[in-house]
């Protein structure tokens, strides 16, 4: 898991993660980028991000796709990144196709309900809470 | 004393309050006006682990965070 | 489409492709990287490709993408590609995660069982058809 | 006169046969006995286009593909 102050270099993260498991014998890598569209006349979406938490659901990710013989990497923008820019990368590599299939899909919809990231919009020199896009995570309404 | 603190655009500076349970926790931050919208959408974790027991004993010392609607990718 | 002689270079390959969308406004992209797993005691895989019909496979493909609003983009090898080296690419770019999803996982699958290629285990410098890993493609049987 | 291309690993050397429709393409190749234990598996294209009526209709010069099972990625 690693966090970037602003864009991702999607190239350099690719090549690092790819070199890194070059020898381990995977069969299959999947990978998902996600990208800031420009829409609403947004300059920017910027993320708040809480590190210990993130880690520990990573963590949890981690130990289940070792359960299925593979690997998960994520990494995440801290903070503004420009429209075109991208702000997510995560990936999962596998002995063998399906298993990797089937856990990007779980691991990206999973970190969309349950990571610790906060969204903004920034326009016109504003960061709003990009509240209509965001869910509640699993166990909200506790103190309520 | 327990510390609770607030995460993402919720925008409240740390609390210091005296709670002996998640429960004492949620009946003094209900009687604040401006977290009455946050709470039912937010998760809570204690100590930087997610939790979901209003029972849940606390401790001197013990951080509480209170995590509103998330949206990362 | 695109076909290579020998192992893929995905670095390069993503690069020249993430390079190619920069600026067409998707919000997801999502890839998958097939590699030679050292197994059985190969040395390589190797690959024929018959180009005609798999153009005209990938061209339905890019046109189911382009009703998603999405596109499609698959690099192959052809001939030998060694072990712990990447054979095949496939990527899918949208404007929102879950066409991007969903469209790889059908788009490897039907490639996997409809695209025309052939697989032969490479060792002991002998090419051997992987026939009990390859799978007639749809309307088999036609001419028996 | 049409073309008949075996694909992959087949191994055949391309037959030029008289045949009006797929049928007799088929009703040709299976006499040949090398090829019985390919057929059942095979799909077949048309000038580079799948096909799958026996009922087919074929021209001077069409080219018919066997296509053997496949393996990509």
């Amino acid at each position: 898991m690693e966090l970037h102050h602003g864009p991702l270099d999607v190239n350099e993260i690719f090549g690092r993660w790819l070199a890194s498991e070059a020898n381990s014998n995977f069969g299959a890598f999947v990978s998902f980028v996600g990208t800031i569209r420009a829409e609403n006349g947004i300059e920017a979406l910027s993320f708040d991000i809480y590190e210990p938490i993130l880690q520990q659901w990573f963590d949890k990710w981690q130990e289940r796709a070792r359960q299925l013989g593979g690997i998960v990497k994520i990494a995440h923008a801290v903070g503004d990144v420009p429209v075109h820019a991208s702000s997510y990368i995560s990936a999962v590599f596998s002995p063998k196709r399906r298993v990797a299939l089937e856990l990007i899909d779980a691991f990206v919809e999973d970190f969309k309900a349950n990571a610790p990231i906060w969204k903004y919009d920034v326009a016109d020199g504003k960061r709003i809470y990009a509240q209509d896009r965001s869910t509640p995570m699993d166990g909200a309404g506790l103190l309520s | 004393m327990v510390k609770v603190e607030f995460l993402g655009p919720i925008g409240r500076a740390p609390m210091e309050i005296e709670a002996a349970t998640l429960k004492e926790v949620a009946d003094i931050l209900k009687t604040d006006d401006a977290l009455l919208g946050w709470l039912p959408k937010c998760a809570v974790a204690l100590n930087d682990t997610m939790v979901n027991d209003l029972q849940t004993a606390l401790k001197e010392g013990d951080k509480i965070s209170i995590l509103p609607p998330v949206c990362g990718g």
